[in-house]
């Protein structure tokens, strides 16, 4: 028989003041079932949780109802207190009567019998909780790190440099990501690459990285500790073993006409190459969508000829490197907006009209000018330059309400970059706001316009067209009580609008990781689990959770190798056994699972297996279920999938559902 | 019919054949037959309307391993439909049937059958058609009163459910009782939750035989339910039951972009 | 036992002379489905006449099926209230059901009062009246000839009609049925002769008891029990359309702290209904459970009570999805 | 006079999203009405339909059901089985004449904690207008029990 206890929480005055928490107690401890029942200023306090461990020792209970805040704030707090007192911690379960009722509702006897229904419901439940025990699963000491930008860099290097081994896999040739396209760096304007290469050249050479470029994640199953995850390695059509990368090659390559990515369109590329000269690794690989080899049917051949080394392999096809790991960094980065977004700025239609990374191309010395500013169209110096911060981010019209974070910081960067090269040149921003927290930002921008008289107009722009040659800007001045701004310019920079890669709801459903509506991967607690996903072992690194400059970036990635390293601290982990059981029996019956096998395919996570259950004599009797504990998340939707209810999710089992509807709606007096 | 059952016990192709035979009455009445002498005994007709797949769940004809089936459409279609949820794996089953031209089919294979089934489809019974746009065209207030008129008969005897090839289950949620999900007493809430229950694990598997109706001794035409889910599940996500031999339940399986337009 | 006549056209007025009375009555009604229940009426417009056999039996009247034995609830000064509600079982006349359903009666009233009497059943049992009414039809799954019985017999009755040549003959067999009658003394005539025989239906007779009595003995191990149950789907209809099918389940309907005790109906052919909590199954094949529903109508009901609990109605086996034939299968196990 | 009437709603809620959502109303302190009593499952997909009938069988007068917005699932998907078994389910009950407006379906976030106010309002309100729901309280009389309760009533 059951001998539960109920511990009322006054929660100071957060819940007494709408509650009569005493009458609650009161009326609870008359409850069936229930053995003792108190109320108490702060359950949550130690001389609170002292109250609980004596009663549930004194009172021989068998089981415990906090009632008090929500169970996703104290549950284990109060687990870990009934587990001191002697019983199974999964024999406590908490009544939320503040978030849900003394919170949201006024002081009444409603609210008040409210509370009692809530605490009923849960005594209703805890008296038919069964003891769980935690579910031990050994660990993959390798982390797989996805992307090879900063932040995937920094993860690989500092897990790697805690003695795990890391598996990188790059879908483009080169590691490096979008930092190694930037000029300079803001607030100290150093040079990207020269902070960057040699990060990147260590992890090529870094014994516990295992580097893979052009390479894809094809598909992950398996859960924390024990990923399983397939790679796809896409056919270079070099053999690196036998290439040396002395580029003879792409100079030879009658191909030269592809938009080159790396300088954001604004130079060619052949269509064997590297993408820039100091990639990792630096060896070249054939773009077959664009080579003459491949689009027409084996004409050209012209790299294989050349090729000192006869490493040119037109036949190498995608591969699948299929590897274990236990952990996952995701640090598949961002994407700007492009094209057409912006149809009243003429943005995609005038080529001096360019995104904020084409102008990081310009600006930078392995840039498509040599570092020198000069506008696409005509190749001249502009003599006034505009540039348009919150181009898209900030705008519910466009779809996109947040900040995009790094455009104030770097339009000040490229306004002060300009005038150091244009001395004479006129360098105008338009913005909303300037938005510049950060450890010596704001000074950087007050440089900017006070040192390098940069024209700060706090507006937006209505439209851009073009007149005599010139583009034509047109705004607001709401500082100059919204005067109409009129600004002939000879090129014009937008900062566009930070968005999520195009292939990132793809990535999210390979990893069972979830997202928010910009596509952008959601972490597990927007405060205190900013780094973790809602899947166990995948961690988020960089600007694929959200916006962000550099240093965030490194942050964060270093965070999410803690958590990486953390993980593999252990030789197992400790998992919640909130899992779901097919029920067995003895012979003859075993089991009531009937082997069809419908729950299989609702089942996320693969957790679900076929059995064979054989006499001794080894023939086959029957096929059931079987649950996989490890892969299994606790989700529950193959128990309300089963017909006859063979398939059971332990803490949240079908007598306990019951019990709570039919505690919850039955009033005993 | 008679010579083909007899041959296929004579050469061993099959231990038990499932087919009918006639009652005093000059009724159907299912029956096994074990020897090529019992084979004179069967007959096949418009009135063999019992779906004899359902006896392969039955232990003694598990044990007996190959299997002679007399089928009418819908049996044939149960089978598919069984098939595809991984049961009757321990049996191997001749099909007997007549095809629309009246002449004998017999279908050895999974292949066979599908391609056979696939090639005489059936479409919705058209009498249940007519009950089905009666119901629909009614308010909702005539259908709960129509539904709690029928239902407050129901003796809860369970007929529907054994007459079923679908309801498989060793054990029925009915007969759960911890928890007790559905009242043993035959009350109407109790058989409402029950019609409803049934309902929701048939829809999309139930292959429209229309024997839980035909046969309820309360003269309920429960099949309309699970005919008209099957109609509406049909019609939002597509498939057919009883159509291929791979598992399409529609249940189990989701599409991203499944419309709706309560979900607020 | 009196002889009366009442003129047909005086049935209806009888009828609702008893429901004005207060009474309830318990009559066969057409429903939609095509099929004739007992269902408590209004007036006599209500009451089908044209039906072989009702669905279900009219045992319903006194075995429901779902009888609530009491209700409970638990009090906050933690005392307990348990209450039934036999004191407002009503008066209830069950109009019109065929002979072997009284047969039935009979056996109901064996069954339940004989040791131990069953509260519930007795309360209901000694507020109802039967009057029957003899047949003219059968079919063929009529027999009752076969079990001691007959289209025309008053056994189980308190009163039996026989209506013929635009008369309606008036059997009063107990006290129950006299005082009945007496209510509406004014439209009852007497007559001494009455010869219904030719007017009754004729039912096959396929055996007779004496027949069974000797040859059932030997009939547990016939092998013939595995064929007439191959084709069982282990349902309970033929147990639920039963009029003398007596296994009941009781249940609890409720919370720990308040609801109800029921008795439902169950039925001895259902895979479950043996099965022990260990999961074995003493009864764990359906010819095992077929043996056992014929053998207790035919064999254990007379050893242990003295009377055969079959009635011959048909209904078994007109509700049968299989169409199995309850005379046919002890044809054949007897033989 | 007679008590004006409050109807007895459950909200079967994911932990996740939905059960957050309504934490997040309590953080924020927003007021909403006090007949809802929420049930936490672990995932919409977990929330087996019988546990809707169950909940109306034992006097509940209305029905919230609520988790994670598509693609927002925990769990990925259990809520677009949930939907799959929404929709099949409201049209069983359609088409046996039950009143499925008194069960209310939604997806709530866990950022949303006013729309988890606003939909308790509102579901309250349009089943306080619906009344008691004593059309399936009605259902337990069986033939003769009416009887029985017929002649109790006389």
């Amino acid at each position: 028989m059951a001998r539960i206890g109920v511990f009322i929480c006054h929660c100071g005055e957060n819940i007494s003041a709408t509650i009569d928490v005493e009458k609650v107690a009161k009326l609870a401890g008359k409850l069936s079932g229930v053995a003792y029942s108190v109320d108490y200023k702060y359950m949550c306090s130690d001389p609170g949780q002292t109250l609980i461990v004596d009663a549930i020792k004194e009172h021989k209970l068998t089981g415990i109802v906090v009632g008090a805040c929500s169970p996703r704030m104290h549950e284990g707090t109060f687990r870990k207190a009934a587990e001191k007192a002697g019983i199974n911690p999964y024999f406590c379960e908490m009544a939320n009567i503040r978030e849900h009722c003394s919170w949201v509702h006024p002081k009444s006897d409603e609210t008040t019998r409210k509370a009692l229904d809530i605490v009923r419901t849960m005594v209703e439940k805890v008296k038919n909780n069964t003891a769980l025990f935690p579910i031990k699963v050994p660990i993959t000491k390798t982390a797989l790190v996805i992307g090879g930008g900063i932040a995937g860099i920094q993860a690989a290097l500092d897990i790697a440099n805690s003695g795990h081994q890391v598996i990188m896999v790059e879908k483009t040739p080169s590691i490096g990501g979008h930092m190694s396209q930037l000029s300079e760096t803001f607030p100290t304007l150093d040079c990207s690459q020269c902070i960057l290469t040699p990060r990147m050249v260590e992890v090529a050479q870094h014994p516990n990285i295992t580097l893979h470029t052009f390479a894809t994640v094809e598909s992950v199953t398996g859960f924390i500790g024990n990923f399983e995850v397939d790679i796809r390695l896409k056919a270079k059509s070099v053999d690196f073993e036998k290439c040396t990368g002395c580029g003879s090659c792409w100079q030879k390559c009658p191909s030269k006409k592809i938009p080159d990515e790396f300088n954001a369109g604004m130079s060619f590329r052949t269509a064997i190459y590297t993408p820039f000269p100091q990639a990792v690794p630096n060896k070249p690989v054939i773009d077959r969508a664009n080579c003459t080899w491949f689009t027409k049917g084996g004409k050209c051949g012209v790299c294989a000829k050349i090729c000192p080394t006869g490493a040119i392999d037109y036949n190498t096809e995608d591969t699948i490197l299929s590897v274990k790991v236990g952990s996952i960094v995701t640090a598949t980065g961002f994407d700007i907006k492009h094209s057409d977004f912006f149809p009243e700025y003429g943005y995609g239609k005038h080529p001096d009209i360019i995104d904020g990374l084409q102008f990081e191309r310009l600006a930078s010395a392995s840039g498509p000018t040599g570092g020198e500013i000069r506008r696409p169209s005509d190749g001249k110096e502009p003599e006034t330059v505009v540039f348009l911060a919150c181009a898209g981010s900030r705008d519910k019209a466009k779809g996109i309400e947040y900040c995009s974070k790094i455009c104030c910081m770097y339009t000040a960067k490229h306004a002060m970059l300009y005038k150091h090269k244009n001395h004479h040149g006129k360098a105008h921003v338009f913005y909303m706001d300037i938005r510049s927290a950060g450890k010596s930002y704001d000074e950087f921008v007050r440089r900017a316009i006070e040192e390098d008289d940069v024209n700060y107009i706090r507006g937006r722009v209505s439209k851009i067209y073009e007149k005599n040659g010139k583009l034509m800007v047109v705004g607001v001045d709401t500082l100059l009580g919204a005067k109409p701004v009129t600004i002939e310019a000879d090129m014009v920079v937008l900062a566009t609008a930070v968005v999520a890669n195009e292939d990132a709801e793809s990535v999210a459903q390979k990893l069972h990781i979830s997202y928010d509506k910009h596509k952008f991967f959601a972490e597990a607690h927007p405060k205190l689990k900013p780094v973790e996903t809602n899947t166990a072992g995948i961690t988020l690194a960089g600007a694929c959770q959200s916006a962000k400059d550099i240093p965030e970036t490194v942050a964060q990635a270093s965070a999410a190798a803690a958590k990486t390293i953390i993980l593999f601290s252990g030789s197992e982990l400790t998992r919640e056994p909130v899992v779901a059981t097919v029920n067995r029996s003895a012979a003859p019956v075993f089991t009531t699972c009937t082997g069809c096998f419908l729950c299989q395919e609702v089942c996320p996570y693969q957790a679900i297996e076929r059995e064979e259950i054989r006499d001794r004599a080894g023939n086959l009797l029957m096929n059931a279920a079987k649950v996989n504990a490890g892969l299994c998340q606790g989700c529950g939707t193959c128990v309300a999938m089963c017909r006859n209810k063979s398939i059971d999710l332990q803490g949240f089992s079908n007598q306990q559902m019951l019990s709570e509807v039919m505690g919850l709606l039955n009033e005993p007096f | 019919m008679q010579d083909k059952a007899a041959e296929l016990l004579k050469n061993g192709t099959v231990n038990l054949l499932i087919g009918f035979s006639e009652d005093l009455g000059k009724r159907p009445v299912p029956c096994f037959i074990e020897t090529a002498e019992e084979a004179n005994i069967l007959v096949f007709n418009q009135e063999c309307k019992n779906n004899l797949s359902v006896y392969l769940h039955k232990k003694e004809v598990k044990d007996a391993v190959k299997i002679g089936l007399v089928s009418n459409i819908a049996t044939l279609r149960s089978v598919m439909q069984l098939l595809s949820e991984n049961q009757l794996w321990s049996l191997t089953i001749t099909y007997l049937t007549v095809n629309t031209a009246g002449a004998l089919v017999v279908l050895s294979s999974a292949e066979e059958l599908e391609a056979y089934v696939q090639a005489n489809f059936p479409t919705c019974r058209a009498e249940d058609k007519e009950m089905l746009d009666k119901l629909n065209a009614m308010t909702r207030a005539e259908r709960w009163a129509y539904w709690k008129d029928q239902l407050s008969e129901c003796v809860k005897c369970y007929a529907c459910r054994a007459v079923c090839p679908m309801c498989y289950c060793t054990v029925c949620t009915t007969e759960c009782n911890q928890p007790q999900w559905i009242k043993t007493s035959a009350e109407t809430s109790g058989n409402f939750e029950y019609h409803t229950m049934r309902a929701m694990h048939l829809g999309g598997r139930c292959i429209n035989c229309g024997e839980c109706g035909r046969i309820c001794p309360a003269g309920i035409p429960v099949h309309l339910l699970t005919a008209q889910m099957n109609l509406e599940i049909e019609q939002e996500f597509g498939g057919k039951t009883g159509w291929s031999l791979k598992s399409e339940y529609a249940m189990n399986s989701f599409k991203p972009g499944d419309k709706e337009n309560f979900i607020k | 036992m009196e002889l009366k006549l009442l003129s047909t056209s005086d049935i209806a007025v009888f009828v609702d002379g008893l429901l004005k009375a207060g009474k309830v009555v318990v009559a066969p009604v057409l429903k939609q489905s095509g099929k004739v229940f007992f269902k408590p009426v209004q007036s006599f417009a209500e009451v089908a006449t044209d039906y072989i056999q009702t669905a279900f039996s009219a045992k319903e009247v006194v075995f429901p099926k779902v009888e609530e034995l009491f209700t409970y609830q638990h009090n906050e000064d933690g005392s307990l209230d348990i209450k039934d509600q036999l004191d407002r079982i009503p008066e209830t006349v069950v109009w019109g059901l065929r002979p072997c359903d009284a047969a039935g009666f009979d056996y109901l009233n064996q069954f339940f009062l004989k040791e131990n009497p069953d509260v519930y059943f007795k309360a209901r049992y000694d507020k109802t009246t039967l009057v029957t009414v003899s047949c003219s039809k059968c079919d063929e799954s009529c027999f009752c000839t076969s079990v001691d019985s007959h289209p025309g017999d008053t056994k189980g009755s308190d009163i039996l009609l026989t209506a013929m040549d635009g008369k309606c003959y008036v059997e009063v067999i107990t006290d129950n049925g006299l005082a009945l009658i007496n209510s509406a003394k004014e439209l009852f005539t007497s007559t001494d002769t009455l010869s219904k025989e030719a007017f009754l239906a004729k039912p096959a007779t396929h055996f007779s008891m004496d027949e069974i009595k000797d040859k059932i003995q030997y009939a547990y191990a016939s092998a013939e029990w595995k064929h007439a149950s191959m084709g069982c789907y282990s349902c309970g209809a033929c147990a639920f359309a039963c009029p003398t099918c007596t296994c009941f389940d009781i249940q609890d309907e409720g919370t720990q702290d308040h609801g109800k005790r029921v008795r439902c109906w169950d039925a001895c052919g259902m895979s479950q209904f043996t099965k022990h909590a260990s999961g074995h199954n003493p009864r764990n094949t359906q010819t095992e459970r077929r043996r056992q529903r014929l053998m207790h109508k035919f064999k254990y009901s007379v050893e242990n009570l003295g009377v055969v609990s079959c009635v011959g109605c048909g209904r078994c086996i007109r509700v049968c999805p299989s169409h199995l034939n309850i005379f046919e299968n002890i044809l054949s196990v007897m033989n | 006079m007679a008590e004006p009437f409050e109807p007895k709603i459950v909200a079967f809620v994911c932990n996740w999203c939905t059960y957050a959502g309504a934490d997040l109303a309590g953080t924020s302190r927003t007021k909403y009405e006090t007949n809802v009593r929420i049930i936490r499952f672990p995932c919409t997909g977990r929330i087996d339909f019988m546990l809707l009938i169950k909940a109306f069988q034992n006097g509940a007068d209305g029905i919230i059901v609520s988790g994670c917005h598509p693609n927002d699932c925990h769990y990925t998907s259990g809520n677009f089985h949930a939907r799959r078994r929404w929709i099949v389910f409201k049209s069983m009950l359609d088409f046996m004449g039950f009143p499925t407006e008194r069960i209310t379906f939604s997806w709530v976030s866990a950022a949303e904690g006013k729309k988890w106010a606003e939909l308790v309002n509102e579901t309250t309100d349009s089943v306080r207008a619906l009344g008691p729901f004593t059309e399936y309280k009605n259902l337990d009389f069986t033939t003769f029990n009416q009887m029985d309760h017929e002649a109790i009533a006389r």
